[in-house]
Parts: C-alpha cells; structure tokens; sequence
C-alpha cells in the first residue's frame, strides 16, 4: 500500500511537524509527542487530556482548542502513548483545577495512563480518569478486556470538554463524560484493511467479496466475517446490534448521532449511510438531536464506517452546541 | 548472575527482538494490531541506549534500568506489563552476585507486577502463559541445585512450551479477545516474545 | 472495490437524502438535484451557484450556506450537471441581485452551464460565469480544452461567496472570483486509481510501485506515470510544476494554501504533505497566511492529493476570514 | 425518411447504445472518466420514455425530442454535443417524408451546431472525425441517387471508419487532451458512439 512518507520511522515525527505548521494555535512537542493549545487553558479551568496510539486523525490531537482538549498525547501508529507524554501533558496544562484523562479502554491505554496518572498524583496533579467503551461489538464481561473505545471518544471530548471550558470542577466533568460514554453505542464494519506505515502487507487480507464485520480502529479483524451485502442491510445488522444492546434508548429518546468514516470512505457513502440510521432511528421514535457525517476517528486508509449513537440528556445537546475552536471540528467561534 | 551476564541477557534480548520483529509483528496481526514486534524492537533499542550512557552498577540495576526505558519507550500492552516485570524483579534484585534462586525470587516478583497490572491468568492466553510455567520451571531447576545455565535452559524450554500452548486458546485479556472464537488457533504474540527472553537469558547465561 | 451503496442507480439520490436527513440547514431536492439553503439567500445578495459532476464530496454541495453558496446542483457521477438543473437553481436562489455561476474548466460543466446561462438569461435572471482553471498539469493553450478546475474551485467558492454575503454587486463578486482563480495553481497526484459505483473495476490500474503524476478528479489517469518515491520528492515535483508557472508568486508574497486529500488519504499524511509544501513557500520567502489541509475536493475513493496555492490580496484573507457556515467549512459562527 | 423509420432509429441507438454501454464506457476510462458508456445509455432511456409519453407527428419531431431529452439527462461533454445535433438536425427537417439529401441537409446543420458548441476540428480526435465523414458520405450517396439504405450504409462505414482514425489521434479537445501524448494509441469514445449512431439509421433504414 503506497502512503505519502519519506520512512516509516519518520512518518509520526513528519506528520506532527505538519499539523503543527498548519496550526499556529497548536503547540506540537514533537519530541516529547505531546500537543497543547498555544495560547494554554484559561486560569482555574479543568484541563482535558487525551491520547493514543496514532492512525485515529483526526482524533486526538485534531481536537485540540478552545472548548475541547487541553492536550493530545499522540503514540506510535496503533500503539498507546507511553506514561512519560501524559505526565508531561498534564503538567503543561493544568491550572490547579485538575486534569480529566480521557481513556480509550484497550489494556495498553488503560495501563499506561494508570501509571502516568499515579505519577500525576506524585506530583501534586489531581487527575480524574474517564474511560471510554462504547463498541457493542465486543462482548462486555468482568473476565475480558471489556468493551473497546472508539466514536464515543469525540463525543465525550467535545461534551467534557464544553464542561470544563465554562468551569465546571473536575469532579463534575468528569462525572458529564462518564455520562456521555454510558449514554453511548458504537459499531463498525470494515470493507477494507488498514495498512500501518512500513507494513508490507495491510492488517488483514479481505475478498472482493467479504467484509469484516464488528470491528476496532486499530486495523484488527472483526468479530466476524460476513458476505458483502447491499448499504441498507448492513446499516440495519449495525443498528440492531447498538439498539439490542441501548435498551434505555427508546421512543421519544433524543440522540447525539456520529457516523464515521474509517478513513477511505468517500463522504458520499457515508451520507447514504447516515440516511438509512437517521431513517432507522425514527422508526423507533428516537429523534436526532444533533449528528456528525465525516472522518473522525478513523483507522489508516481502512475502508469503512462505525455509527455511534448517545442517548442525549438535554445538558449534552446544550454542551455539544457550545462554541468549539479545533483544527478538525469547530463552531461558534 | 554477574553484571556482565545480566547485561549480556539483555543486550541477547534486543538481538533476538531485532532478528524476531517480523514474526512478532505477523503474529500480532493475526489476533491484534500488527505492532507486538515493533514495540520491543522501540524499547530494547532503546534500552540498549540507555545501558550503554548510564552504566548500571548491579544485575539489579540493570533489570530496573531496562524495565523503566520499556514503560517510558515502548507503550501499549507490552510495555508497561515488560516495564513492570523488569523493574519489579530489578528492585529485589538486591544482590551483587544473585544466585539462580535469587533471580527465581526476582522474576516472581516481576510475575506479580505483570499480574497486578493486567490481571490475566493462566490460559488467558497472554504472556503470563509463557512467563508462569518459566519461572516455575527456574524455581525447580534452582532448587534442585543447578546452575545459571541450567536452570535458564529449563526455564526456555518451558517459556517456549508455555507459548506453544496458547495456540489453541480463546483469548481473554488483551486485544486478542475482541475476536473471540476467531482468536483460537493462534500463538499469542507476548507469549511468543517472553519465550524469546528466556531464550535469551539461556544463551546470555553461556 | 467494495462500497455501501444499494444499486448504482440509486447511490446519488441515496446520498442526497442521507445529505439532506444530516443538514436541516439544507434544502435538498432530489428529483430535480438541486440542493439550496433552507433560509434561503437574503434579500438583494448576490447568489453563487455551483455545480459539477458528483463523487467530490464535499464538493459543492457541502458548501452551500451562510458565505458561501447560494446552491449547487450535483451531476451523475463525474458528470457534469444537466441545463435544467443549473436553470431550476438560479431560478429559487436569485433575488434580483444576479447569480453567479463558479464553473470548473471542463467542456461538458462549461457547456452545460452555458446553455443554463442562456435560458437563465431569457428568463430575466442575470448571470455571470467564473471559469476555473487552476490544475497547471495540463497545458494551457487555445488549440485544447485549456487548464481543468481542480483545488482553486474551494477557494473561488469561499471568497466569492463572502464577497456576495456582505453585499457586493453582481460585476464585484464575479471579479473577485475571477481574481481568485487567476491567482490560483493546482497539481495532484494519485497512489492508487478510483472506483465509480457500479463499475467493475477501477479507471486505470496502477502497480504497487508506481504513481499517477498530473491526474484530475475524475479517475482519469494523469500526466505521466511515474515510479513512487520518498514524499518529500513528490512534494518537491509538485511544487516545482506550481511555482514554475507561478511567476508573480516571489519573495513577500502571501498565499492561501490548500493541501488536499482525495478522498482515500488520510489526514496524518496529508499533514506531513502539508508540512513539505510549508518548508518549500519558506524557501521561496512566501508567507502561508491561511490553509487549509483535508478533503475538500475529492475523486471518490481515490488515493492521492493536491496541492493549491493561491496568491493572496489582503481582500482575499479578509474574505476568507468571513464567517460561513456550510456542512463541510465553517467557522466565526 | 417517414416517421416510423425515424423512431426506429432512435430505438436503434438506444438498442445498441444499451448492448454497447460497457464498451464505450472502457474506451472512455483508457483516456476519459469512464461515463460514456453510461451518459448516453441513462440519455437515450430517457429519450425512448419521452417518445413513448410525447408521441411525435414528424420526423424533425423526433429528432427534436431525442435532442431536449439528451440536453436535459445526459451533462457531461456527450449531452450538449448530441443534444445539439439531434435538435438542429430536427429543427431543420420540416419536411414530412424528407430525402436522403433532406437528411444529410439536417443532419449538416447538426454537425453545424456540434462545431459551434466544441469548437473542434476533424483531426482534434472527438466525435467530429465519425460526424464529418459520414455526412459527407451521406451527402454523396444522396447526390448520386442512393435511397435512404444505401445511403445510410455508406454513412455507417464511413462513420466506423472515422472512428478507427481517431486510435494513433492525440487528442486536442475534451478530457482525452488532458493527456497529452498518452491520449495516442486508443479510439475516441464519442467517435465509437457516432458509428454505432450511423450503424443503427443502417439498420432503422432496413
Ligand atoms: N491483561 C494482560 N495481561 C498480560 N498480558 C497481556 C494483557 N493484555 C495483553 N497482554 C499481552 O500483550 C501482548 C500484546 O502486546 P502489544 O502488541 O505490544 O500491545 P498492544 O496489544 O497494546 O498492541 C499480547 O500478546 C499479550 O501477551
Ligand atoms: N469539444 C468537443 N467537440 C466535440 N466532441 C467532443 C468535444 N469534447 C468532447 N467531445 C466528445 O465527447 C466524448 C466524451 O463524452 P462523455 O464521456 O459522455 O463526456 P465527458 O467527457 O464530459 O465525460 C469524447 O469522446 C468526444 O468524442
Ligand atoms: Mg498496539
Ligand atoms: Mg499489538
Ligand atoms: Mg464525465
Ligand atoms: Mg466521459
């Protein structure tokens, strides 16, 4: 798979040095892999930091600005970033207010930001840790991994982070974003493999024919492999699974929708996509409040879409239309 | 195990990674993301950096200094669950001159880390699949009285049966167990890589 | 290639309704492929229509809103629309204040717009026509089809479409666009070729190892064929072809940059893109005063990207920094 | 040429237009953007349901119906360019049961009208190298007596012929000119379309 790089051990370092070219409101550490906002987060404001593995962009460091993250700490491709980034993101924005960590929930995030937040806490920083797991294609249960993080992320960014750009204390938005993740449902499909820069060969191999069915953002096999079939029939298997599992999510419900493109999907198909969710959902009463169409918690060049449907409390909605000033979503300002 | 043997084992490890990176790599595609082999190439490279500016003083330091360049270097899984495994049995490697039941101690002790970390058992098919069996196998072995060499073969042998045996499994910790059934019939990647420490600390110990 | 799509036939109107389904803000008429502002157009604004073959998205009809288009009217894919449409278009949006067609460079856009042109034109309606043609692959000459409008069309539409929300005349806001295209330069390459819905396969094949250098937006193959090679060296072609026929853009100048994705690309390396074409202008003392890096201007599922750089008049970044308020650019409000 | 030879040659082209879809369309994806195929396939359907639902009282009618409904379905260059000869031709054929030489009058308006909106040459590699020839051998076959077949059958060779000529062509018009050199070695799709145009008036005419 051919990709725009000079080396694949350059690639991170080359494209961080262009995001930060083209934003003069990021502060992009390309050594210490830490993105900030330039001009820092507003005295006693809860700072948001997020972070990692690389390949999801615009997530996370597209997402750094005025009413959303405070920082990004962006790993290596597909891989958590290490304790050392966030400690440091922490420490260049917190204000005194405390600092939420917004986790994808995989082992290795999960870990690593455990470690980075006990390190925090040497240091006199109170941290709040927010995990995301909103993927229903992954079975939920005590004895594995659990659930896996994926398009709820942006929306608990953007909703946290709303929370904490107009004062909210820690405790508080950190209560919203957990709230925002419980109220949230994900599945995607994958018509085609990503391919990690430097690999000879995508993640997986998928006929013409077939596609994998329930899968991550991290270019791995789904939880089954199924025939291609028509747009409407595969939407209709995803939105089953998310409503089969959104038992609270029912008539007169209102919703925050996100349909996301893996990263090589044309908007055009996901346009079509959203038609057929938006269609399903009225079906069942529910009415979409507020929707998002477009790449933005993607997986490489994977072909391919996830759909994310929160159940949205009216305080969601009002934080979700609170101005946002970031590279990859904005409004209002 | 003298200083020199301890950096030997970990400079045979970054070896063993370099010359590996590509089956770890393919076996972490098949059931995870494609990056297990890349990750400890990053951090064993780095930990030979490290090694290399800030000489370390004892067999235990060595452990600590490799465990920590892992957590800062390397991420995901691996990282911090190696990270841990070496700090912790660097920490109580306290001796200057450990004997094979001395590094026995130690490595139970980074076992324990790496199961208060990730909170697998045996048969979740995980690297503690590989690391159990080969550090119970160093306990006998250092028990019955044999030496460094011996007691680090017996301890390959069974780290190397231990990731054979994770074949078969159904993942479930780990990235592996979002595949469900499709995770059987595998060699779980950290199980493949912690065979190779102990490969490695074989053929460091001579 | 697989795609989520129903039936060939149906994909466009299928996407038009998911379009419509997303942005309320949107009036999308699928039967006649018109799509306009609900709000419509204040009263005594000019009114920018624009239109082009579909399968680049967001391109047109994701920037129909506030300071920006009036209307767009979307072709079959990389077809370009019919007379009724661009008629039917001008018709619901003019406010007696005149319309402005922004047409790229093709011969079946600029006839089709023409015939539109000339019954707009019996009906009473004025129009001005800005042809746009910016993609410096093709040579320019009075003996062939000239330059095809490529990346610059985004910019036209933005800053022309200020330049009519504030309330300039039908000659001002035509001229300003003109001025736009003319100090624009586009070139693109593709790593891999693009599928229609529908077709079998995609509109050239092209091995692992080589490139498409000099292509359109059509799925049409490019200039020449080359070997792939390091980004950096790519990007330095590019610009080479940009700069060369950019004589008037020297040292002092400002540019408005546009580093675009075709649809397949992901944003990390349309970032490290972005970054090699910022090191270049540096070289050559040229001042990026606004960019913009993503997918804009897209040719399906297509990976590749293009370049624009536009030299930029103070008006230019003053309009530019306008408000508007479109699905797929907004921002200041 | 009576009414019903005129609708039995639009029905003819829609026929062949329908079998010959995918091959038009590949010749447009060697040097164009792979629609040709398609444009006239969705054109001419619709141009049989105008037919269908607006019956015709003349053969200039239906000329001129066929080229409305082109204008209004087809876009691309394709829509315009046939849109415009079928009207023109239309407009000019008044005559209820026009001559071979009536028919080469109309459809030279056509041409006419084609060469106004393009502003190509015989030579520039586009459906004016099929046009021109076969009108010319239209016209010929008129003047020296032919009737409505044999006219139209000198037209379709000449046509087919035209097209073949367009393959070693670097093309000066249309997307084909994007490639410059590269356009050289492949037969222009709407010169393939314009034969299978004059092919089927062969076959309408009996
Ligand atoms: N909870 C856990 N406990 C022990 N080992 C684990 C756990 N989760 C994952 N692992 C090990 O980590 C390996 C994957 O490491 P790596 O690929 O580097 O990280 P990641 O999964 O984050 O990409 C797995 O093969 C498994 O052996
Ligand atoms: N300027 C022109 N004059 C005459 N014929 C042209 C001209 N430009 C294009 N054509 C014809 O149109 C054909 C392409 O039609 P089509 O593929 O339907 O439209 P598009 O090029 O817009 O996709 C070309 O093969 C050529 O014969
Ligand atoms: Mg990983
Ligand atoms: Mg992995
Ligand atoms: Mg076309
Ligand atoms: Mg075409």
């Amino acid at each position: 798979m051919k990709k725009f790089l000079n080396t694949a051990d350059s690639f991170l370092a080359d494209s961080l040095a262009g995001l930060g070219a083209a934003h003069p409101a990021l502060r992009v550490d390309i050594e210490n892999r830490v993105v900030t906002r330039s001009e820092g987060v507003a005295d006693g404001r809860v700072a948001l930091v997020s972070g990692g593995g690389s390949g999801h962009e615009p997530l996370h460091a597209g997402f750094v600005g005025d009413g959303m993250l405070a920082a990004a700490c962006p790993g290596e491709i597909f891989t958590s970033p290490v304790p050392d980034q966030m400690l440091a993101a922490a420490a260049a924005v917190d204000t005194g207010a405390g600092v939420v960590f917004v986790v994808k929930n995989y082992t290795g995030d999960v870990m690593n930001f455990d470690m980075a937040a006990d390190l925090a806490g040497d240091d006199g920083i109170r941290v709040e840790t927010v995990l995301v797991d909103d993927d229903v294609a992954v079975q939920d249960s005590t004895f594995t991994a659990g659930r896996r993080g994926t398009g709820a992320t942006l929306l608990v960014e953007k909703i946290a982070g709303a929370a904490a750009e107009r004062g909210d204390g820690l405790g508080v938005v950190a209560d919203i974003g957990r709230r925002v993740n419980a109220a949230s449902r994900s599945f995607a499909v994958a018509l085609t493999a990503s391919t990690t820069p430097g690999a000879d060969r995508p993640g997986f191999d998928l006929p013409e024919d077939e596609i994998e069915v329930g899968v991550g953002i991290h270019g791995e096999p789904g939880r089954s492999r199924e025939k291609m079939r028509p747009a409407d029939e595969i939407v209709a298997d995803m939105m089953a699974a998310i409503l089969a599992d959104h038992r609270d999510l029912g008539s007169g419900s209102d919703a925050i929708v996100l349909v996301n493109g893996m990263g090589a999907t044309p908007l055009s198909e996901l346009y079509l996509v959203y038609g057929r969710v938006a269609a399903i959902l009225a079906d069942h009463g529910v009415t979409i409040a507020r929707n998002l169409v477009g790449d933005y918690v993607t997986s490489l060049d994977m072909a391919g879409c996830s759909i994310t449907v929160c159940k949205a409390e009216e305080s969601f909605v009002h934080l979700w239309d609170a101005p946002v000033r970031t590279p990859s979503l904005r409004w209002g300002i | 195990m003298d200083i020199k043997t301890a950096r030997a084992w970990v400079r045979a490890i970054a070896a063993s990674v370099e010359a590996g990176k590509d089956r770890l790599t393919r076996l972490d595609s098949a059931i995870g993301d494609a990056d297990h082999g890349n990750n400890l190439h990053r951090g064993f490279t780095a930990v030979d950096a490290a090694l290399a500016t800030h000489p370390a003083a004892t067999p235990g330091d060595v452990l600590v200094t490799t465990g920590s360049t892992l957590i800062s270097k390397v991420g995901g899984a691996s990282g911090p669950l190696y990270g841990s495994l070496f700090r912790a049995a660097g920490k109580r490697l306290t001796q200057s001159a450990p004997t094979p039941a001395d590094l026995a101690d130690a490595l139970d002790a980074g076992l324990a880390a790496v199961r208060k970390l990730g909170s697998a058992q045996v048969g979740d098919k995980t690297m503690v699949d590989a690391l159990t069996p080969a550090l119970e196998a160093l306990r006998a072995a250092a028990e019955s009285g044999a030496d460094l060499p011996a007691a680090a073969h017996a301890a390959a042998k069974a780290a190397a049966d231990g990731a054979a045996s994770t074949i078969p499994l159904q993942a479930r910790k780990g990235r592996a167990s979002y595949l469900g059934q499709r995770s059987q019939g595998h060699e779980d990647p950290g199980a493949a890589s912690t065979a190779m420490i102990f490969t490695a600390l074989a053929e460091a110990a001579g």
